[in-house]
């Protein structure tokens, strides 16, 4: 990198080195309530990776989030209160089952154009609520599941069952780092390069022999994954799961997370994750003017920012890393 | 068993009138603008609450109220459009999600500011029943389904007779050409989307009356029950939204009766997500615009 | 080089600003001003503000009452809202605002039940008094008290023994045995349903019909021309206030009104619900924990109250909240303390005097609230008499 | 060589409504030849190119290549089993990536057996990818665009995009490349550069093309063999000097 004009020593490792820190004695620094935000971010952040998959990396725009963050909600529920099953099993039996459900439902909504799809989308969450609401046998309706076990581990000896807001803030932490950790390989591979190429033409793409549909569903169901991977952090740590669950706001926050934050980028992404759910919490100071704000924000930030600040972050990295 | 299926579907027909008003004033802004805007509930709502400060704080006559309620929907509407809406024109379609979704919760949470969030009590308009061919219903239904038909008469002679209309047909063709033969696109825009929040409002007025209660956060469950239409209706085409309308009232209506009134949200989507499936761009023709 | 070390000491620079800016104000500590702090957990913004804002303008202005009449033992009160938007993720959230940062001593909320159980855990986890004043799903105090939950207190009638009542009158005084159902899709229409359905054996009655309307549902024309048609003597509606004067109207217009009574709460004895629908409503039957015309002094000074200071009328979620935010008030003097754990116990034994009788908590923290049971007469409501009953709680 | 022509299309139709873009078309392209294919606007080139290729799907007619029939083949399927690739006139490359990339992506269905191996992580798939890079950048060097191999495709001349999405073609190492108007809108000193590239993959690589043109000196230099369609029929075929002096054809350009 000899052309590359340089003002410093490289200091992205140190900067890691302490973000990491940071990340590891958060509990200390903060309260249980600032916490509980970088909890909820970190969980948000889930089914907002598997949306950027979608919208970002393929460029399918879908508000389905909220139902497979629901789907997730309600199997790791009924696992945890009817079978007792640990904690692991149910965050990976609700992926998978996210994963799976959304096969059916992306086969004949993929076939949409742009706009269409969107609004099919937008309708399996709106579906998915009334199957809440009216399965009652299973969900028990509007009832919902109560009393779902905090998150444990039978490791033998060393069985623990995290049931504190700095454990659940962990436990979050790993999850999610795992998780970017599979979204960073699945982006770098292959068939990552394949659906950016989709994105950014699909019949291009297919001329070259890139099996776009294919590669469509794949990712629809990937996402829907992460979505049901979300759902279930999500109702361990809450402990109930309603019909509210299943709720466009759920979407729309999603969306704006990603939209916002940086789409095509996983930096972005936890940036925006963190930046919204900050924001949202940070208003609270003003209550009666909170979502007003919020909105207005929202506004400045689209006209300001119309790529996110994924070119933003990736300029600050380069500060960092010594480049002019 | 057959007059119960006869009146229901005229129920939907009643429905599909409200929806049909407000539908199409989301599917002419979608033609020019290309985006879903997410916040066109919101100037029903804001239709109806001009209309009700008219009637509550000026003591207005109904009537009157409901030319404040469009006029005030009218005034926010053009800052709206010439402060956010113009800038989205020819912005990625993320753009526009982001942008409708941060207009909504503005105007939405605006209101609740203003007014406070709970709901207000709607006096006015015509709401004694009358019998026609052996159906009761207020009179104010019959006004929606007389002012909608109205409405849409005057859209097709507007968009076939008059230059602005003309004007309207070709941005929502062809953006780009506009530019080169003279259309100021950006004008064009505005009164598109100023026209579309206007009937928006003017569904919200007529209905307050008989929805009896109106309150900030009213326009959310009319987007969603738009959104499906606008898209069977074949995006941006005015004739093709009626009838989509007309539908998904009537099909609600039959599904109320002989399903469950539970299900009656879920209507509109499975329609659509059918309909999709047999056609995949919607009932009808997006070429036909307007 | 001298960039670089600027560049390396402002990163250092921000590092610990922003521990700072996290840190600084976790461990803020409260004004020690004296203040009694009640957190309101409500949604106050979006759709769902519509029931939010009535929970808060009644608190509101019961602690307005409260302190103009010198506070609890000289301690004056404020409400702190937190807006849970009617989601379970933003009502924990500004649940934790508030006990956290804002440093409340009780809380009161949440109006939706689904955000009511996600809450319960938070208090229980800090030790804080959580009263609930709208709610409505029988879980909350099934696990409450007893049930373990010990910060859970509801202070808002079960639906149980209402639908016992409801029914019986219907059955037994106007002999109606044939049902159809319309009321609201949620965990109170269909919980109330569900516990109408336990008794309907024992009346000999039956449900003909069964719909449940989503909230914010304004077209009732197609469901009601079916119940019309499906020849039931009455309908059975547990539902929400500002959709009934909406259902009544449509019931005139469907010629529904005047042949099937409205049967089970909704505030149809409200005096702008009769107003809208006169002839829909007569003969309608209610169980209500409150009514705006009920005649009691205390009870038509807060009508009037609120009317003045808001300029609308106030509804049962007013109500509810502005009489637990008394209650409350009632609980801390009587703890002579703010301590949480003696002004929970406080509760636990208190004899409260609402102005709809006395009110008392059971074993599950559910108070035992009397109920009135009325009949629209001639477009006003006459009351056919008082209610209260134990709740029979399923063993665990 | 086998007996069979390398792409045989035989009573190619399509119809959109009422008008008959191609009407019963046949054509083939022999091993190692290179064809064209002229025709006025709107004789039904490239809807018989769209058919030919699995873009869209022909009411009637058969496909085969190399004695295989592929008449119903998606456009993806025909470029990763049947190594028969094509060109667009309008969309050439991947405009946000960056040159190499663009070439990288044209390999990687080749390079990989199938959709779930492409997910790969390990070092067996990164082997791949880094031996498509080395094929890339070779290819990049021969097309003379080394200088701005990082540089966002979209950033570069329409020249140097033409020479981007040939230089893509070439990746999967095509028996058969179908070029659709390569030459349209390119500065007249690149022609000859493109050509050369053209006379190069089919003498060096082995690589067959049907080319549309419209430039007449382009394809009477370029190929041995033209066909000619009008209306959506095949007025012509033959040699390009047969070709040059067909009445029919004459009065086809001149007359339509």
């Amino acid at each position: 990198m000899s052309t590359v004009a340089r003002n410093g020593r490289d200091l992205r490792l140190p900067f890691v080195a302490v973000l990491a820190a940071l990340a590891a004695s958060l509990p200390w620094l903060l309260g249980s309530y600032e916490l509980h935000a970088v909890i909820v971010a970190l969980t948000f952040l889930l089914p907002a990776y598997g949306l950027n998959l979608l919208v970002g990396y393929t460029g399918l725009l879908s508000l389905a989030q909220a139902a497979f963050f629901g789907i997730g909600a309600y199997v790791t529920a009924l696992l945890a209160i009817h079978f007792q099953t640990p904690f692991i099993v149910n965050l990976l039996a609700s992926g998978l089952i996210a994963g799976l459900i959304a096969f059916p439902l992306g086969v004949p909504a993929l076939r949409l154009r742009a706009t269409s799809f969107v609004m099919c989308t937008l309708g399996f969450v709106i579906i998915g609520q009334a199957i809440a609401k009216n399965w009652i046998s299973v969900t028990r309706g509007d009832m919902g599941l109560e009393s779902i076990p905090r998150p444990s581990f039978p490791l033998g000896p060393f069985s623990f069952t995290v049931s504190t807001t700095t454990g659940f803030y962990y436990l979050s932490l790993v999850i999610a780092a795992v998780a970017t950790l599979a979204v960073w390989l699945i982006v770098r591979s292959p068939a990552g390069r394949n659906m950016v190429a989709i994105r950014e033409n699909e019949t291009l793409a297919e001329s070259l022999g890139v099996p776009a549909w294919r590669y469509k569903i794949i990712v629809f169901m990937i996402g829907a994954a992460f979505g049901g991977l979300g759902g279930a952090l999500h109702a361990h740590y809450l402990t109930v799961v309603t019909p509210l669950t299943f709720q466009m706001q759920y979407s729309t926050t999603m969306l704006v997370i990603v939209l916002g934050g940086g789409p095509g980028t996983i930096s972005g992404v936890i940036f925006g994750s963190f930046l919204f759910v900050g924001l949202s919490e940070a208003l609270r100071v003003a209550p009666e003017l909170r979502m007003i704000a919020y909105g207005l924000c929202l506004l400045a930030i689209v006209f300001r920012f119309p790529r996110g600040f994924a070119p933003l972050i990736d300029r600050a990295w380069r500060w960092i890393g010594g480049e002019r | 068993m057959f007059w119960t299926l006869v009146e229901q579907v005229l129920n939907g027909i009643v429905s599909g009138s409200v929806y049909a008003i407000v539908a199409v004033g989301m599917t002419m802004i979608f033609g020019v603008l290309r985006a879903i805007n997410f916040a066109h509930g919101e100037y029903y709502m804001l239709g109806a609450f001009g209309a009700w400060v008219a009637v509550e704080y000026i003591d207005l006559p109904y009537p009157a109220a409901v030319v404040i309620g469009i006029l005030v929907t009218a005034l926010i509407a053009l800052a709206v459009g010439w402060l956010i809406m113009q800038r989205i024109v020819g912005a990625t379609a993320e753009t526009g999600v982001l942008a409708t979704l941060g207009v909504a919760l503005v105007l939405q949470n605006a209101v609740i500011f203003i007014f406070g969030g709970s709901y207000k009590y709607f006096n006015g308009g015509y709401i004694e029943p009358v019998t026609i061919f052996g159906f009761m219903l207020a009179e104010q239904r019959v006004l929606i389904i007389i002012v909608c038909v109205l409405v849409f008469l005057a859209l097709e002679a507007m968009v076939k007779l008059t230059w602005a209309g003309k004007a309207m047909r070709a941005v929502s063709q062809n953006p780009l050409c506009c530019e080169v033969v003279g259309i100021d696109v950006g004008k064009v825009v505005l009164q598109t989307f100023a026209l579309g929040a206007c009937l928006a409002a003017l569904s919200g007025a007529l209905t307050a009356p008989v929805n009896v209660t109106v309150y900030g956060g009213m326009g959310e469950i009319i987007t969603f029950k738009t959104l499906p239409i606008i898209i069977m209706g074949g995006l941006g085409n005015v004739r093709g939204t009626f009838f989509a309308a007309m539908i998904l009232g009537v099909a609600e209506s039959l599904v109320a009766t002989y399903i469950g009134l539970q299900y009656r949200d879920t209507v509109g989507f499975a329609t659509l997500m059918l309909v999709l499936m047999w056609r995949p761009h919607g009932l009808f023709s997006t070429r036909a615009r307007f | 080089m001298a960039f670089h070390i600027h560049r390396r000491s402002l990163l250092a620079m921000a590092g610990i600003a922003g521990a700072a800016a996290v840190v600084g104000p976790a461990r803020a500590h409260r004004a020690e001003d004296g203040t009694i702090r009640i957190g309101l957990v409500a949604p106050m913004s979006g759709p769902n503000a519509r029931y939010g804002s009535f929970s808060l303008r009644g608190a509101q202005l019961a602690a307005k009452e409260i302190n103009d009449a010198g506070g609890v033992g000289g301690r004056k009160i404020t409400i702190i809202p937190g807006d849970s938007q009617g989601t379970p993720t933003e009502g924990v959230s500004a649940l934790r605002r508030l006990i956290e940062r804002d440093k409340v001593d009780y809380v009161i909320g949440d109006v939706t039940s689904g955000v009511t159980l996600a809450l319960q855990p938070i208090a229980e986890e800090a030790n804080v008094l959580l009263l609930n004043a709208a709610s409505s799903n029988p879980t909350i105090t099934y696990r409450a008290g007893k049930g373990g939950m010990k910060w859970t207190y509801r202070n808002y009638p079960t639906d149980e023994v209402r639908a016992l009542v409801v029914l019986k009158y219907a059955a037994e005084q106007r002999k109606l045995t044939k049902f159809s159902v319309l009321s609201v899709d949620s965990d109170y229409g269909r919980g109330a349903i569900a516990f109408t359905k336990k008794y309907l054996p024992r009346f000999n009655a039956s449900i003909v019909t069964e719909d449940y309307y989503k909230e914010g549902e304004v077209d009732f024309r197609s469901v009601l021309a079916k119940i019309r048609d499906s020849g039931a003597q009455g309908i059975l509606m547990y539902g929400l206030a500002d959709t009934t004067p909406i259902i009544a109207r449509q019931m005139i217009e469907t010629g529904v009104a005047g042949k099937l009574p409205l049967i089970g709460n909704g505030e149809f004895n409200a005096e702008v619900t009769i107003k809208a629908a006169p002839r829909a409503l007569e003969g309608a039957i209610e169980a209500a924990a409150w009514l705006p015309a009920w005649d009691n002094p205390r009870s038509k000074a807060f009508v009037a109250k609120f009317a003045a200071e808001y300029r609308e009328s106030a509804n049962n979620h007013a109500y509810v909240h502005w009489e637990t935010t008394h209650l409350l008030a009632k609980g801390v003097a009587a703890a002579g303390s703010v301590d949480r754990l003696k002004v929970r116990d406080a509760l636990s034994s208190i004899k409260y005097e609402s102005a709809m009788g006395e009110v008392t908590f059971d074993d599950h923290n559910q108070a035992r609230l009397p109920m009135v049971l009325l009949q629209i007469e001639n477009g006003a409501p006459s009351i056919k008499g008082a209610v209260s009953g134990e709740i029979e709680y399923p063993r665990t | 060589m086998s007996a069979a022509p390398l792409l045989e299309i035989e009573g190619l139709a399509k119809s959109y409504g009422a008008v008959r873009a191609v009407d019963g078309v046949s054509l083939h392209v022999d091993h190692g030849e290179i064809c064209g294919l002229i025709g006025p606007n709107g004789s039904g080139k490239s809807t018989f190119f769209d058919c030919a290729t699995g873009l869209s799907q022909p009411d009637s007619g058969k496909v085969r290549l190399d004695g295989l029939e592929i008449t119903g083949w998606s456009l993806d399927r025909i470029a990763r089993e049947g190594r028969m690739l094509r060109s667009f006139q309008k969309t050439v490359v991947f405009s946000a990536l960056d040159v190499e990339e663009n070439l990288v992506i044209a390999g990687q269905m080749f390079a990989f057996p199938n959709v779930a191996s492409t997910f790969g992580i390990g070092a067996a798939a990164r082997t791949r990818v880094e031996s498509l890079r080395i094929q890339a950048r070779e290819l990049i060097a021969a097309a003379g665009l080394w200088e701005v191999r990082h540089m966002p495709a979209g950033n570069l001349s329409g020249g140097q995009q033409k020479l981007i999405q040939f230089a893509s073609m070439l990746m999967p190492k095509p028996r058969l490349i179908l070029l659709d108007e390569p030459m349209a809108g390119i500065n007249p000193k690149l022609i000859e550069r493109v050509m050369d590239s053209i006379r190069y993959a089919n003498r060096e690589l082995g690589v067959s093309f049907l080319v549309i043109e419209h430039n007449i000196d382009v394809v009477t230099s370029l190929c041995a063999r033209i066909v000619v369609l009008d209306q959506g029929r095949k007025l012509a075929e033959g040699t390009p000097e047969e070709i040059v002096v067909d009445q029919a054809v004459r009065e086809a350009y001149l007359g339509g």
